[in-house]
This record gives structure tokens, C-alpha cells and sequence, in this order.
């Protein structure tokens, strides 16, 4: 029972932060809603007795992600919220309408479907032995294919965001024609 | 090689904490309340106002220079209305009212530079932390005006000049007075003399 | 114990407030947050499967979990990067402002 | 083993057998946040003065002396002074997020240390994935300190938390690749699991991690991640006060002021907490002569040794540069952590077979080691003509 209690409180929160990550003006406060969120995700995930991967969430995306996202927002200084700037795309009534028939065509087979009233198996707690055999045998290839997906992300990251050479000091025509005066000129231009 | 620098720093500092509880001289340290090291002869905080003998006999003489150039504009002088005989025997004004603020008060010294009168100095007291900060930190002329003596224990070099040129000044002043008073004695009994000539004369 | 269903409404409704702030928000970066939380929508659904599902002793749910997280953490930084780049480029993160190729 | 040892655990389970069964355990998860925060607190409190007055030592003056026998009391006169300041909000700050960064630093700390064997079955939960979890609370701090920097609206707050976020992710990645060998030769994460690895004693003396050639330098390794992680100096540049006035701090005052420095403490405690545990055995004793000593005595006198160390360094060790500490991480520490990952493999594999001596085992390691810290340091350190100094001895 204080099981129970325990996932109400913590889905109310997961769904009230997520909601006002999606609700709130500034994007900064949309991003620590949204880490909230994912801390309380994390919680779930340890409910459910998943506790690796209630840690990596914490780890990834509260440590991680969120402070990806806030640094984001402030190089590109989404911060700065002009008063005047509408908050919403202009066609958001028809998007929250196909959100709200997302979630109904997705309820209504759960809510159909008998699974929804199992109850979970008595103990199923995956050591975190197994999780690293299973990765180290069944998963090997996927264990592989993802470092090598995070590296060429890694790097991918690193030159997209690396600065280019400003455009004007390359397409700029004055600073191609201005060149730089010779010692003789200088010297003429000082002497009377 | 890396590290080697830090090595040897953290071997300093570990001579420094054990030999702090070893040897007393390496405690550079003073105890404040119940130990004070005397202050340097030339420091100043606040300025204070020398008397010559008892509070009566106030050196300055409210003559405002101080008032005027003081950059903060801290001081604040009313003259006395009765004029009072200085140490050369001058009457001079005193100061009714001598406020200074020490709120405001930076400790430049410019108020005892410019004094004429060698009346306004700079103390030494650094203690002044009052409970209230409004009238507490105004000083009077009371609380301001202190003796020749205190004044001789913080500063003896200065103070010993300046006695010695206010005594000097003073024997000036008074074999002037006496020369002149020999000039008008003598003067009287030229004129006497003169006069009983023009007697003898007119006789 | 907390039936299924729970968990999978509530990661119905987590899908559908990520997708509802993706197709309403300008800002590219909250709607890169509401692809997170998609992602994280499916995850809950993986983890909960797993958990009531029959094969308790193959981490299988946790796996895929494991593997999502990565993709995500990896997807998460290049797309702020291009973000970032995109911003440097037009001065702006507003979506309907982006919408031509050539730039 | 012997009473002393458990007396907590006895005294604890003696308290739990006075109550009603339906509350024990609820009363047993309260009474160990009590233990934790009670010891932990005082530690604080017994840390800030020793730390104050080890300082003066070291700078050959007293420290403070007036409140209280020896100046003990000083933390209480600290406490009342920090409770009853004003608590001072920027008008154009963000209230509520300048509200919560305090609290969003503290807390996750205190979570950090529930998962630290002090003793022998002293560790409040026994987590599998203990390491895991340890670093994973660990990894809220950065954004508490993005919270108080931005929500400040102060130029120096926000430049101060940049610098701290920077230098905290920069620091992470050496401190958690310092732990892998650990987790890897003690086959687990879970930390009582790492602690029983170190047990059992050869020649008298215990086979600690450190004991050992990848333990030596993993040790060190963790430990300046670790001061670096926990923003103490030489690494203390987020509120590096000669730059930018107190960097995130810069606009907090009173209560949540003090709960920024509490914070603060307690993530060098945790981590300090946790070298112990990775590297210096736990709550074993360091000779097999002194096992009768309780457990959690030996790991307190560990734990306080190294807090003493970080306060000889803080002594010693001027601030760095902001480049030198990137590159200090990037170009130094990372590389040797990555390094030490490939003794400790060569390590395990060669104690398996080929019955090697143990000499030659620590000549290879060393062999890897030591050229790799020679290279990556003089590659940090440019070749300059020796300074001259004029004035120094």
C-alpha cells in the first residue's frame, strides 16, 4: 500500500513538472521542470525495481541532459523572453488537439486489454552482475555499436557546434580591398 | 617534474604547523584585548584638539580653516562669543561648539596640517565602535579635546617641536613685551624728562 | 502493488504532454525536450513490461532501457549542437522562422 | 566479533525491539538519517573550526581561540551569527529558483552518504548498484549550482556557476574512470561487496586497493578529482574571491548561505567517504594486530586523515588558473586515469596464471605508470628557463 501511495505522489509530480516544462515562459525554468521530471521518472524506474537504470537516469539525464539543455538555452540566450513574442506556435490549438488523440488512441487499448490488472511477479530484481553479463555476452553488439555511436556523436557534436570563421572576415568586400600600408607610406605620412 | 614543487610547499607548511606549537617565537600573532603592540608613532585615526593646561585653555581658536579644507566636511565650529587670552597673552576666540564627525572622518590628517595654532592633531585610538551610530560616532568638543601631556605620549617627536617653538615664540613674545615696555618706560621718561625741560623751559 | 495500468497511463500521458509541447512550442529547445520526453514515455513502458512481464530473470526491458538512454544522451547533443550552429547562423531558435533550406 | 564494535548496530536493534512491530520499520529508516545527519553534522561543525585553526598553524598563528575552551565553540557562535543574518533576495532575482538552488545542493548529498559502509553492517541501505547511486545524486549538484548562479541575475554569479559547472563535469570524468579499476577487480558496485574484497591480511599487513600499484595512483587520482569535485582549493576558482567577488554565492546571505557552505562540506565528506571506501579498506583495520579496534573507529580515523590532508593542501596550494584547471583535467588527469584502467587489467590477468612474482608484477605496472605520468606532465608543464627569485630565499 505506502507502494501505491508512493507512485501517485511521484506520477502527479513527474506529469505536474513535465506539463509546466512545456507551459512555462522561460526556457530556463522549462528546463529545470523538465530535470524534475526526469528525477521523478527516476524514482519510478526504482519502484519498479529497475534500480540500474534508475540511476543512469539520474546520472544522464538530470546530470547530463538538463545541463545540455540549459547551456543551450543560454548561448542561444532563450533567456531573454521579449514581451512581445507570442509563447506558442500559431496553429497550437490544432496541435494540442492531435496530442489529446494521441493519448486517447493510446488509453484506449490499455484501458481495453486485460494485461492492465497484472500484478507484478513476486521478485525479479536484476543484480547489476546479470545486467553486466548480459552486455558483455547477449548485448555485445549493440554494447559496441553504441560506443561507437556515441563517439562519432561525441565528435559529430564537437564540429557541428565548433565556430566557423566569421563571415565577414571572409565575404566582407571592404576588408579585402583595404590592404595594409607599406613602410614607405607610413614613413610618408608621418614626414611633413 | 610535476608535483616536486608541491612536494616541497607541503613540507613547508607541515614545518610551519608543527613548528608553531613548538617554538613560541614563530607565533607572529598578538592576543588583542589583553596584548596591544603600541602603536607607530606616526599613526593617526581620528583628530583631536591639544589644551594647555586644563579644558579653559583650548589651543584653537575657531579660526574654521580646518572646517574648510577638511575634504569630508566632518567639522563643525560656532565661535565663542567672549574672546580669551592665548598662551602669548593675544585675545582669541574659542570655540563654542567643535563637532567632528567621525562617521565621516577618513583620518587624512589635512585638518591637522593646515592648523595654525598646532591646536588640532591626530589621535590614536582605533577602539571607537559606539552602540549608537548616529550620535554616538558625532564627538564633541569634550570627548575631543585632550591634554598636552596625552598628547606628548603619542607623538613625543612632534609634540617636543612644537612646545619648543611655542616656548620659543612665547620668550620672543614676552622680551618683545618687555622690550616693549622698556621703550614706553624709557619713552615716558624721555617725555617726562622732555616735559620737565619745557618746564624748566617755560620757567 | 500498483497495477499496469497505472504505469502505462502514466506514460500515456507523458508521451502525449512531450508530443502536445513539440508540435505547440517555437522554442527548438523545449521541443528537443519534448522529444525526451517521448523517449522517456517509452522507456517507463519498457521498464514496466519488464517488470510485469514473465521473463524476470533476462533484463531484457532494462536492456533496451539501457541502450534508449544512450541513443537519447547521444541525440540530446547533437541536436543542441545543431541548435546551437543554426542559432549562429540566423540569430534565432524560433521553429517557423527556419524554413528555408538555403541560408 | 567483539560488543564495542556493533554497540550501534545492538543499540539501535535494542530501540527497535521497544516499539510496535508495525512501526519498526519506519523507525529504523528514521533512526538512520538521524545517525547519519547527527554524526555528519558534528562533523561539520568539528571541521570548520579544525579546519580554521590547522590554517592558522600552518600560517603560524593561532586561529580562533576566544569562544569556548580552545575556541571549540566557534562553530556555535558561526551557526548563530548565519541563522540570525538577514536573508537578503536580489529584487530582480528569480525567487523561487533562488529559493530552492540551497536546497536542491543539500539534499541529494545527504542521499549520497546512505549508501557508505561505516562499520561493519553499518551502511543505512545496501545498495547493489552503490557506486552507481553515490555518483548519480552527485550529479544534481551542478544544476543547484546553475540554479543559484542564474537565478541571482548578477553577472558574477552566473560567470561564477559557468565556471563551476565547467570545472565539476571537466572533474567528474577522472574521478568516476579513478573508480573503475576498483569496481572492476572487486567485481562489483555494490560497496560493502568492495569493502569485503579489501579484507584479509598478508604478512600482517591488510590488502587494501591502495596497497596496490593501480590503487596508489588511482587513489591520488581520486583524490584531486575529488577536491576538485568538491570545490575546495587549489580548485576553489567558482568562488574564487580575488576574481569574481563569490561567484555563485555572491548573492546568497544568511540561512541558505550556510546551508551553500554545509552543502559544500558535506560533498567533501561524502567523497572523502568514499575514497576510504574504494581505497583504504572501508572500516578494516590497517594491521592485523589492531583488528581488535572497532570498525567504525578505524574508518573515522581514516575518514579524518584524509579531511586533515585536504586541509594541508588548502594550506599549501595556490589557486590555479581557469586553464590550467581544464587542462590540469583534460591533458593530466584523464589520460592517466585511462592509463591506470590498463594496469589494473594488466594486474588481474597476470596474478591469474603464469604464477609471477609479485615484484615483477609492480615492476610492470610501475613500468606504465611512471613514464605516463613523467610524459602527460612535462606536456603540461612547458619547458621555462628556471625563475629566478629575487626576494625568497
Amino acid at each position: 500500500m505506502p507502494n501505491n501511495i508512493s507512485f501517485y505522489i511521484f506520477a502527479v509530480g513527474v506529469l505536474a513538472t513535465a506539463t509546466a516544462a512545456m507551459r512555462l515562459r522561460n526556457p530556463v525554468h522549462c528546463a529545470l521542470a523538465a530535470a524534475a521530471a526526469f528525477a521523478g521518472l527516476a524514482v519510478i524506474y526504482f519502484q519498479l525495481d529497475a534500480e540500474f537504470i534508475s540511476f543512469a537516469q539520474l546520472l544522464i539525464y538530470v546530470g547530463a541532459i538538463s545541463i545540455l539543455v540549459i547551456f543551450a538555452v543560454l548561448l542561444t540566450r532563450g533567456s531573454d523572453i521579449q514581451p512581445g513574442v507570442e509563447l506558442a506556435s500559431p496553429h497550437w490549438l490544432t496541435g494540442l488537439a492531435i496530442a489529446v488523440l494521441v493519448a486517447f488512441v493510446i488509453a484506449v487499448p490499455v484501458c481495453s486489454s486485460s494485461f492492465g490488472e497484472k500484478i507484478a511477479p513476486k521478485m525479479t530484481v536484476a543484480p547489476v552482475k546479470l545486467i553486466g553479463e548480459e552486455l558483455m555476452t547477449r548485448y555485445l553488439f549493440p554494447l559496441e555499436t553504441m560506443g561507437l555511436l556515441l563517439t562519432v556523436a561525441l565528435i559529430g557534436a564537437a564540429v557541428i557546434a565548433l565556430r566557423e570563421p566569421e563571415e565577414s572576415e571572409i565575404r566582407n568586400p571592404k576588408s579585402e580591398i583595404r590592404k595594409q600600408p607599406t613602410t614607405e607610406e607610413l614613413v610618408a605620412e608621418v614626414q611633413p | 617534474m610535476l608535483g616536486s614543487g608541491i612536494i616541497k610547499g607541503m613540507v613547508e607548511t607541515a614545518r610551519n604547523f608543527f613548528g608553531s606549537y613548538v617554538s613560541r617565537e614563530r607565533l607572529t600573532t598578538v592576543q588583542y584585548p589583553e596584548q596591544q603592540l603600541a602603536p607607530h608613532e606616526n599613526a593617526r585615526t581620528i583628530p583631536l584638539l591639544v589644551y594647555d593646561g586644563d579644558m579653559e585653555h583650548l589651543r584653537c581658536t575657531a579660526c574654521g580653516i580646518c572646517e574648510m579644507e577638511c575634504p569630508a566636511q566632518c567639522i563643525y565650529i560656532v565661535k565663542d562669543t567672549v574672546k580669551k587670552s592665548d598662551y602669548l597673552g593675544r585675545m582669541q576666540f574659542q570655540p563654542r561648539v567643535f563637532d567632528i564627525d567621525i562617521s565621516v572622518c577618513m583620518a587624512c590628517g589635512i585638518c591637522a596640517e593646515v592648523c595654525p595654532f598646532d591646536s588640532i592633531m591626530m589621535d590614536q585610538v582605533f577602539a571607537l565602535s559606539t552602540q549608537n551610530r548616529f550620535s554616538g560616532l558625532l564627538l564633541h568638543k569634550e570627548d575631543l579635546a585632550k591634554a598636552n601631556g596625552y598628547f606628548h605620549a603619542i607623538h613625543p617627536s612632534d609634540a617636543g617641536d612644537i612646545d619648543a617653538r611655542r616656548d620659543e615664540d612665547k620668550r620672543k613674545a614676552e622680551a618683545k613685551a618687555k622690550a616693549a615696555v622698556a621703550a614706553k618706560a624709557a619713552a615716558a621718561i624721555k617725555s617726562s624728562e622732555a616735559s620737565a625741560k619745557q618746564v624748566e623751559v617755560a620757567a | 502493488m500498483t497495477p499496469l495500468s497505472q504505469y502505462l497511463f502514466l506514460s500515456t500521458l507523458l508521451f502525449a504532454i512531450g508530443f502536445a509541447g513539440v508540435v505547440t512550442r517555437r522554442n527548438a529547445v523545449i521541443v528537443l525536450v519534448g522529444i525526451e520526453f517521448m523517449l522517456n514515455a517509452a522507456n517507463l513502458n519498457f521498464i514496466a513490461f519488464w517488470r510485469y512481464g514473465v521473463s524476470g530473470a533476462a533484463p531484457t526491458g532494462i536492456m533496451a532501457v539501457m541502450f534508449s538512454i544512450a541513443i537519447a544522451a547521444a541525440e540530446a547533443a547533437v541536436g543542441l549542437a545543431l541548435i546551437i550552429a543554426v542559432y549562429r547562423h540566423r540569430k534565432t531558435t524560433q521553429l517557423e522562422k527556419l524554413d528555408t533550406l538555403k541560408g | 566479533m567483539n560488543n564495542l564494535d556493533q554497540i550501534f548496530v545492538y543499540a539501535k536493534y535494542w530501540l527497535l525491539s521497544q516499539l510496535p512491530g508495525g512501526v519498526q520499520s519506519l523507525v529504523s529508516i528514521v533512526l538512520d538519517i538521524i545517525a547519519i545527519i547527527a554524526v555528519f553534522g558534528t562533523c561539520f561543525a568539528l571541521t570548520t573550526i579544525l579546519e580554521r585553526k590547522g590554517l592558522g598553524r600552518i600560517q603560524n598563528r593561532y586561529g580562533p581561540n576566544r569562544v569556548g575552551p580552545c575556541g571549540l565553540l566557534q562553530p556555535m557562535a558561526d551557526a548563530i551569527k548565519m541563522l540570525t543574518k538577514e536573508d537578503i533576495v536580489p529584487f530582480a532575482a528569480d525567487k523561487v529558483v533562488h529559493y530552492l538552488a540551497p536546497l536542491v545542493l543539500t539534499v541529494p548529498i545527504w542521499l549520497a552518504f546512505s549508501v557508505i559502509p561505516f562499520g561493519r553492517e553499518m551502511s543505512a541501505i545496501d545498495l547493489d548498484a552503490g557506486v552507481l547511486f553515490f555518483f548519480a545524486v552527485g550529479g544534481a549538484s551542478e544544476l543547484a549550482v546553475f540554479m543559484a548562479g542564474w537565478s541571482s541575475r548578477n553577472k558574477y554569479s552566473l560567470v561564477g556557476a559557468m565556471r563551476a559547472i565547467a570545472q565539476m563535469i571537466s572533474y567528474e570524468v577522472p574521478l568516476v574512470l579513478a573508480t573503475i579499476p576498483v569496481i572492476m577487480l572487486s567485481g562489483s558496485l555494490n560497496l560493502n561487496k568492495i569493502v569485503e574484497a579489501q579484507s584479509g591480511y598478508a604478512f600482517g599487513v591488510a590488502q587494501w586497493n591502495v596497497f596496490t600499484p593501480w590503487g596508489f595512483a588511482g587513489f591520488f587520482l581520486f583524490l584531486i578529482a575529488a577536491t576538485a569535485e568538491s570545490n575546495r582549493s587549489p580548485f576553489d576558482l567558482p568562488e574564487g574571491e580575488s576574481e569574481i567577488i563569490a561567484g555563485f554565492l555572491t548573492e546568497y546571505s544568511g540561512f541558505k548561505y550556510a546551508l551553500f557552505f554545509l552543502g559544500e562540506y558535506l560533498g567533501l565528506f561524502a567523497v572523502t567517504a568514499l575514497s576510504v571506501t574504494l581505497f583504504l579498506g572501508g572500516w578494516h583495520a590497517p594491521l592485523q594486530v589492531l583488528e581488535f579496534l572497532p570498525s567504525w573507529f578505524c574508518f573515522f580515523v581514516k575518514f579524518a586523515a584524509i579531511i586533515a590532508v585536504f586541509i594541508w593542501v588548502r594550506g599549501t596550494v595556490p589557486r590555479l588558473r581557469f586553464d590550467q584547471l581544464l587542462n590540469f583535467s583534460w591533458r593530466f588527469l584523464v589520460p592517466l586515469t585511462l592509463v591506470n584502467l590498463l594496469v589494473a587489467v594488466v594486474w588481474h590477468f597476470t596474478s591469474l596464471g603464469a604464477g609471477l612474482d609479485q615484484s615483477l608484477r609492480w615492476l610492470i605496472s610501475a613500468a606504465m605508470i611512471v613514464p605516463a605520468y613523467v610524459y602527460f606532465g612535462r606536456a603540461l608543464s612547458p619547458n621555462r628557463p628556471t625563475r629566478i627569485y629575487q626576494y625568497a630565499e
